[in-house]
């Protein structure tokens, strides 16, 4: 297929009659706007009903209609829900990509395609279903406009009944995708049928994967990590939201735009919060900014473009100490790079956004769960430390359906930091917002709006003393910037612990962070069962990097560092962090397709560099 | 914090206060640093007087401003409020940001013509656009006087620097675009006059939308020579007034009865009048084509035209259109603003 | 003073009646827009004209008018010019800091002060000389309104007078000043005079310092960095100019504006070049990438808050490749900072400016005689490798006053890099943007306006293929940024090498770079002299980093990378490129104060870290 | 590169080619990738007509652009002309650059209503007083296509998105501000009038300084329906239509006789010559402030106005102020960007 980068290799299911149950990717080759989109997702519900483990990625081309998409299905037992590069289930919908897309397949792969296309001439090696759909479309579709949408939901059955998949999960899941549409849902569900009941009646099941009823899927959700942020942060108590649209991250708002009106909407049926769509990035982030300033817990959400943008009011952020969430939901660069494709690449510059000293708080969600309890660390920290704090997530997370645990009501209370009110400073009879009272490197501050003569204080992103007065002494300049330092130390034991998961007495190490994690988890499986190589893995959850990070590579030969760009950008930040004799330990697994990593390519590289 | 630290002032027998028991001291800002003649600092004691006069609260007062020697101002006026020194022609966002966290503030936003007009005007459009509460002042003295006096976006065609150059592109008129964009009370003045500048800053606080002020303001370092069409001397022989301003607040009960055919009286969202006594027959500053009409004629004819443009005092402002509680955002309880855990379990039952 | 870190220390010249020649720092605190600054130069051109070093540094705030500056000369016959922390002689005009400035002096200063300050109730441990500065003004200048200025032209007759600085020198020097302005050259000289006879009559000499003629500034030139930079550009073709006033930046466009009306005149009265004031930095480096996309050598000029503008637009001229030249006059970051000051803080997010996986090449001049040449370096540069250049000067070498070698007129020829046009598409037939046709990771372009049919390509900021064609594919992508990493590489081979100075079998290193030079070899000196200590010195002239530099690191047991920003930006860009092994090596001297860095602050700290 | 690689045209018996000997086929670009009946698809095919129908070289062409389903039309039309498809809202600056290096370039700036009115406004309006030679062309659909349909700030107060949402800002009328600022050649049009739209484009090759084209283009996939004010059926039924508007261009020698109380004929820069046959008595596209106080009715009067409103064939445009050589600066030689040695040593000689 025109996007991925597989090399022909034997796929597991061959024509030998093994049966395969509950472990195999399903790939649908459409065109963008075709509307595929809700087939795709009942096919994923009515396979996670079944309690199997499942994820769905879609790849979509960045334009609005007429291009190819490929939407993957991964269906897996052992709950791997990474990516899988090798394709066990085409259904080719695409003329355009046919060819190639069955090309590219592994021996033994099976293609469910539209009769006229006529892919059984291609290869012999893989095993064909051909289906007449607008045939079958023409029965149950009598209106010909809706007949383009309906086709899709006939695949729908037609690889239910390849792949046993109960027709009853189908239903609930049309009706749960058509909710109360009841007319729509009838009319697709008949497509279904129709599809289920052609296979039935006409194909031959020749292919060895089979989904079988189990119950690792009970309790669980199906969300988008974008949809889990925007509920993250309507429960981290955000009350102002600015944004300017880019993809990837445009549903985070778009979404939580929903729940904020549904949820956040007081008796008097006025708003508890502002969501503005501002006319750029610069204006967004300014937004931010002020508002944070004023004393609200304020938002923004972006892409690299925008994250450039930002620059000069990242280093006012910074210097000022103003309060503020930025999400930074990755995609490819440089420039514009391909919108609609997942990268780790902004690690680096974001660390280090805007000129001068600066330095920046990052924190790293690797799953819908954690962009979920994330949201209120990201606000607390960044109240806590009056500072700007950038949640990395990418567009892998941001806007693939994954499978998780229902997320836990935040017990963290919410935490504003260091407020003086008009109270304290009648205690206090004045303060000065930038003296480091508690020795942490944190300043009181006071919001506009404080009934007391000396509340005020003067803001400024050129230089300033303790009492935020105009300065351009060296002294002042020099303690100042130390203080900043100092506070950036103190966050290290306050952002978010890596998460540790250990082998049996491993000299190995890996490390990892965001969604290279799903691809890591599974390739230390295969490591052990494949290669009998045990490895530790240390999840970075967040930036500065906390003692256990140090820790981990002091006790290991050396240590794998997985990213998904060209650069090795947090290997760079590990870098100048560790001990200098910790960092030839330190090894580069670095890669950067535009694809979520999956696990075979960590484990090719990392053998093939351990010399196996 | 504020440079000066008095306590609130107390009644009689001490100097004399305003409404709410203030001294004009208690208005005041650090020492300018700014040059001796300079108008930005004649723009800062207007300022005093008039949050002063209107018996401003200062603690709910915010002065967001961008960087130049105008954005330096908010340091010499009013200490007892909160500074905002953002960055090079973005203060608008800041101030945008700020109102949105809390809607009781009173937001004064200063800026510079280069600030504004130049790096700044993308900002300026959308602000206008979203009809904010601010009063917006431009010290508009036709240059960039922090960066030495290079032309900036609203230098007049065939103003002349002290090295000689001309200036070969037309100028931006911000109150025309004010108008053209959405503002709700767009006038221009000029720092030397006291009169008309007090007038339209009393009008500017009691207004409940977007006010945007073009205040010439001559740079007498870098842009007040002869052949500059911002210098005091220009500005004085080119100056053409549309009215004369005066202002009377609610809370005084003055009644003057004026005549319809000679005055246009403009009564404010908060009930106090704004008296404009026509010097030109047939302008109405309530027919926003007309001013943008009249704006471009002013260029046309090489005048200075001050006075108010034009004034809607009910239009709905942004904070209005938001709908959002009547306390602000920034201090809301967590029991409001963070939904409880059923809301939780209904969400994710959704997902199941 | 209010802004020096000095502690009091003995100063060389005490009561003690030892002569020091030729070796001082002459200090005149005075209020900016006061017209100081003519009297200063006069002065530091007068002692240049006696043949001895010497250098002026101003240290001005960042308003118009009215606030304390300081301007320091340095005289010293072993070509000293960097700054010297200790001040011999103060000239205090400025009752505002003139306490303080007098109270901070090392003991044994002298201290030259207006009759009304009374400075000499202050300390007994310096030498006063008091002048009744209205009085001999109102002598010499009748108009009052004058008197200010001149008032400023007699204490430097005094100074004449008490240093022995040769009375005909500050004549010569004043005509140079005032030009042709005959009269007020008359005036001021008259002040002069007369300061000078009123030390005569009144003031005994009492310091020990003197100056006295030598001949090591013979044929030599004064000038400031930005005005060598403004020339180099000439010089080097450059014919589109774009930019947007910030300090210290503007005097190099300033400048220039003047060179090149003057000598880059057509015979038909018309321009070679284009100078453009934009509407602020993002229009300026757009227009520069639009410009050198169309094949103009374009550059602009700006500081750190125009850098973090440019971050966009910076992703998008590597990507695209399009060449280009930005000046980062570095100013004191982080955000407004102190614009007045000086700094090398945006080292670091400059070499990553923009998202993505981003890098630049930069260049970084030490003296005026290398903003002259790496302005040719540095077009074609970024003409060779189709991309933007970063030649990152400061304000310390830009805004202040430097003795120079005359420059060479460039030898190097200029150089276009890569370009295909009419005639060898003729021969070619077609060809492809990003094709790496010779293995060095550079493609060939064509400029808009060459009349063949294949001549067009199409420049994009998304993803694409050799022949710049829209690509979403994997592997177009890869195989894109691998050769851009290629290219990087290529460029290590070309940029300008390092400067190495060695010391005698020296085991230990120094790497620091531009304006840090002139403090770095003063120090060594410092170091051979008082301590024993032999160093071997790498001066940095680019990223990325030669070879030479791994080899220097290989060479000494510990190098010291001595720079003037808070976070070590240079020694971090070393370690990401180094060889694990070699980064336990490095040792940081990382400071900022704004003030130019000083030799003695490099010994003390040096000396303690090697345990002297 | 360009995606056709023909030869230059060769006349006869071959296909029907233009005065300087190339087909339509020569004009034309890449297969679009944009949804079935996006307006923009129009709008290329007109260009391409255009260019073809004036002989316009397409090796002397740019295209540059911003970013949006708009800003990518410039792949599918004239792929033998250079493209830059830029970054979001920035294309003015690069166009700018361009034009600086090689004044014989023809420049046509594709853009759309978010890229130039939302994150774009601040360079559109530079652009527009510098008078720069480029064909400015806005594909205005009132939302973000290529992020599915967000308002942009062209979106009328009262548009309704498919969602339901409301908009409730006013829009920027980007031919007012174009006016306003100091382009000289300024319509607006719609992507579904072919013959009107033909002619605007071709006397926007004829003219010589800032041609700002507003060309309402449907986005049939996000902004088409019933409540949106910038769908077919809206634009067919409120667009008011100031003038007929038809071109002869100079290579033509046409000599039509026009009553001059009907018609307004502009004779271009180049000698072409525009025909604007009044459909509204006492509109004169040759003042400035008339066409503003027009298009400000129209909002008023909820009109779409289509025509031209403004135009100034002989103003200088920037590249004439700049008074630079007649050559590209791009293509000069090294002896004449390099001063000769003696220079130099004069320079130093000063600096002793
Ligand atoms: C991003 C950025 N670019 C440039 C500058 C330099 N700069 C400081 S003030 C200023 C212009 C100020 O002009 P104006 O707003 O008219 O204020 P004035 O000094 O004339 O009152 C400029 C260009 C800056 N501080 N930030
Ligand atoms: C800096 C930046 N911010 C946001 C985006 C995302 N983005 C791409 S196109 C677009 C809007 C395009 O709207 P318009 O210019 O009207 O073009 P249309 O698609 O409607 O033709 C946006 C916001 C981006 N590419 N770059
Ligand atoms: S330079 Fe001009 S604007 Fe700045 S303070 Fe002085 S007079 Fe005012
Ligand atoms: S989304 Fe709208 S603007 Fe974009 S291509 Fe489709 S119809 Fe055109
Ligand atoms: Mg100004
Ligand atoms: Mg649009």
């Amino acid at each position: 297929m025109a996007t991925t980068d597989v090399v022909p290799r034997e796929s597991a299911g061959g024509m030998n009659k093994k049966r395969i149950v509950n472990d195999m990717s399903i790939q649908v080759a459409t065109v963008n706007g075709s509307g595929s989109q809700s087939s795709n997702t009942v096919l994923l519900r009515s396979i996670f009903q079944m309690g199997v483990p499942v994820s769905g990625k879609n790849m979509f081309p960045s334009n609005i209609a007429g291009l190819p998409t490929w939407y993957t299905i991964r269906a897996n037992k052992n709950g791997y829900i990474g990516r899988k590069k090798e394709i066990d289930f085409l259904v080719a919908m695409n003329p355009e990509t046919a060819t190639e897309d069955t090309m590219s397949l592994a021996a033994g792969a099976s293609v469910l395609y539209d009769e006229p296309l006529a892919l059984h001439k291609l290869r012999d090696d893989l095993i064909f279903y051909s289906v007449p759909y607008d045939k079958i479309v023409a029965q149950v579709c009598p209106e010909a406009k809706l007949r383009k949408l309906v086709k899709n939901m006939v695949y729908v059955g037609v690889v239910a009944n390849l792949l046993t998949i109960d027709m009853a999960e189908i239903e609930k899941a049309i009706r749960k995708q058509f909710a109360k549409k009841v007319k729509a849902a009838n009319l697709n569900l008949a497509a279904a049928q129709a599809g289920f009941e052609y296979a039935k009646a006409n194909l031959e099941k020749r292919g060895a994967f089979y989904i079988e009823r189990m119950d690792k899927t009970t309790g669980k959700i199906i969300i988008d990590g974008n949809s889990a942020a925007a509920l993250g942060c309507m429960f981290a108590g955000c009350t102002v939201v600015t944004w300017y649209p880019i993809t990837p991250s445009s549903s985070l708002v778009e979404t939580m735009i929903d729940y904020m009106k549904e949820y956040r909407i007081g008796p008097d049926g006025k708003a508890t919060f502002a969501i503005v769509q501002a006319e750029d990035e610069l204006a967004a982030i300014g937004m931010v900014i002020g508002a944070g300033w004023a004393g609200a817990r304020s938002m923004t959400a972006t892409a690299g473009p925008g994250i450039s943008l930002m620059s000069e009011f990242a280093g006012l952020g910074y210097y000022v100490e103003v309060p503020g969430v930025i999400w930074d939901i990755q995609r490819v660069g440089p420039s514009t790079g391909l919108p609609t494709r997942t990268s780790q690449g902004d690690i680096l510059s974001t660390a280090f956004l805007s000129h001068g000293d600066t330095k920046h708080i990052m924190l790293i969600p690797c799953s819908a769960e954690e962009c979920f309890s994330m949201a209120t660390d990201a606000f607390n920290l960044a109240e806590q430390f009056q500072t700007l704090v950038f949640v990395m997530s990418d567009l892998d997370l941001g806007m693939n359906n994954w499978m998780s645990d229902p997320f836990k009501y935040p017990e963290t209370p919410i935490k504003r930091g260091k407020v003086l009110g008009k109270e304290d400073l009648d205690r206090l009879g004045s303060f000065a917002r930038y003296k480091d009272v508690d020795g942490d490197g944190i300043g009181y501050r006071t919001l506009p709006g404080t009934s007391h003569p000396n509340a005020a204080y003067f803001a400024r992103g050129s230089g300033h003393n303790e009492k935020a007065q105009y300065s351009e002494r060296a002294d002042d300049f020099e303690n100042n910037m130390e203080r900043l330092n100092r506070k950036f130390e103190t966050a290290r034991s306050f952002v978010p612990r890596p998460e540790l998961t250990k082998g049996i007495n491993a000299k190995i190490g890996i490390i990892g962070y965001g969604t290279s994690h799903w691809g890591i988890t599974e390739s230390r499986d295969q490591l052990r069962d494949e290669y009998q190589i045990e490895t530790d893995y240390l999840r970075l959850r967040a930036y500065p990097f906390t003692r256990e990070v140090h820790e981990f590579i002091e006790q290991h030969e050396h240590v794998y560092v997985v990213e998904q760009n060209r650069d090795a950008q947090m290997l760079s930040l590990l870098k100048l962090d560790l001990k200098a004799e910790l960092i030839p330990r330190l090894r580069s697994l670095a890669h950067i397709t535009g694809l979520p990593l999956d696990a075979r390519s960590i484990t090719d590289e990392l053998t093939s560099m351990e010399g196996r | 914090m504020g440079t000066t630290s008095v306590e609130p002032g107390t009644t009689a027998p001490g100097p004399k206060t305003n409404r709410i028991g203030l001294t004009v001291i208690e208005y005041k800002g650090g020492k300018t640093t700014l040059c001796a003649g300079c108008g930005h600092n004649a723009i800062s004691e207007r300022i005093i007087e008039a949050m002063y006069e209107m018996g401003v609260e200062p603690e709910f007062v915010i002065k967001p401003s961008g960087i130049g020697c105008s954005s330096k101002t908010p340091a010499y006026f009013l200490s007892r409020s909160h500074s905002f020194n953002a960055v090079h022609g973005r203060m608008p966002s800041v101030a945008t940001g700020a109102m949105l966290a809390n809607k009781k503030l009173i937001c004064i936003g200063v800026s510079g013509d280069g600030d504004t007009a130049s790096i700044g005007i993308g900002q300026f459009i959308h602000l206008m656009r979203r009809n904010l509460p601010i009063i917006y002042i431009i010290e508009d003295n036709g240059v960039y006087g922090l960066t030495k006096g290079q032309f900036s976006a609203t230098a007049d065609l065939g103003s002349k620097l002290k090295t000689g150059v001309l200036n070969d592109l037309p100028p931006i008129d911000t109150c025309a675009l004010a108008v053209q964009l959405g503002a709700t009370l767009v006038g221009r003045s000029f720092s030397g006059d006291k009169k008309q500048l007090s007038a339209m800053l009393k009008a500017a606080i009691a207004h409940k939308g977007t006010v945007m002020l073009d205040v010439v303001s001559p740079c007498v370092t870098f842009n007040d020579h002869e052949g500059s069409t911002k210098s005091y001397k220009y500005v004085k022989e080119h100056e053409e007034m549309l009215q004369e301003v005066s202002f009377v607040p609610h809370f005084e009960d003055i009644n003057v009865e004026y005549d319809a055919g000679t005055t246009v009286q403009v009564t404010m969202h908060d009930g106090s009048r704004l008296n404009l006594r026509k010097l030109e027959e047939d302008f109405d500053p309530t027919d926003k084509i007309g001013a943008i009409t009249r704006l471009n004629q002013a260029h046309h004819d090489g005048e200075v035209l001050t006075g108010i443009f034009y004034v809607n005092p009910e239009a709905p402002s942004f904070i209005d259109m938001l709908n959002v509680v009547d306390q602000p955002l920034a201090t809301l309880p967590d029991s409001v603003t963070r939904p409880g855990k059923e809301v939780l379990d209904a969400c994710m039952e959704e997902l199941r």
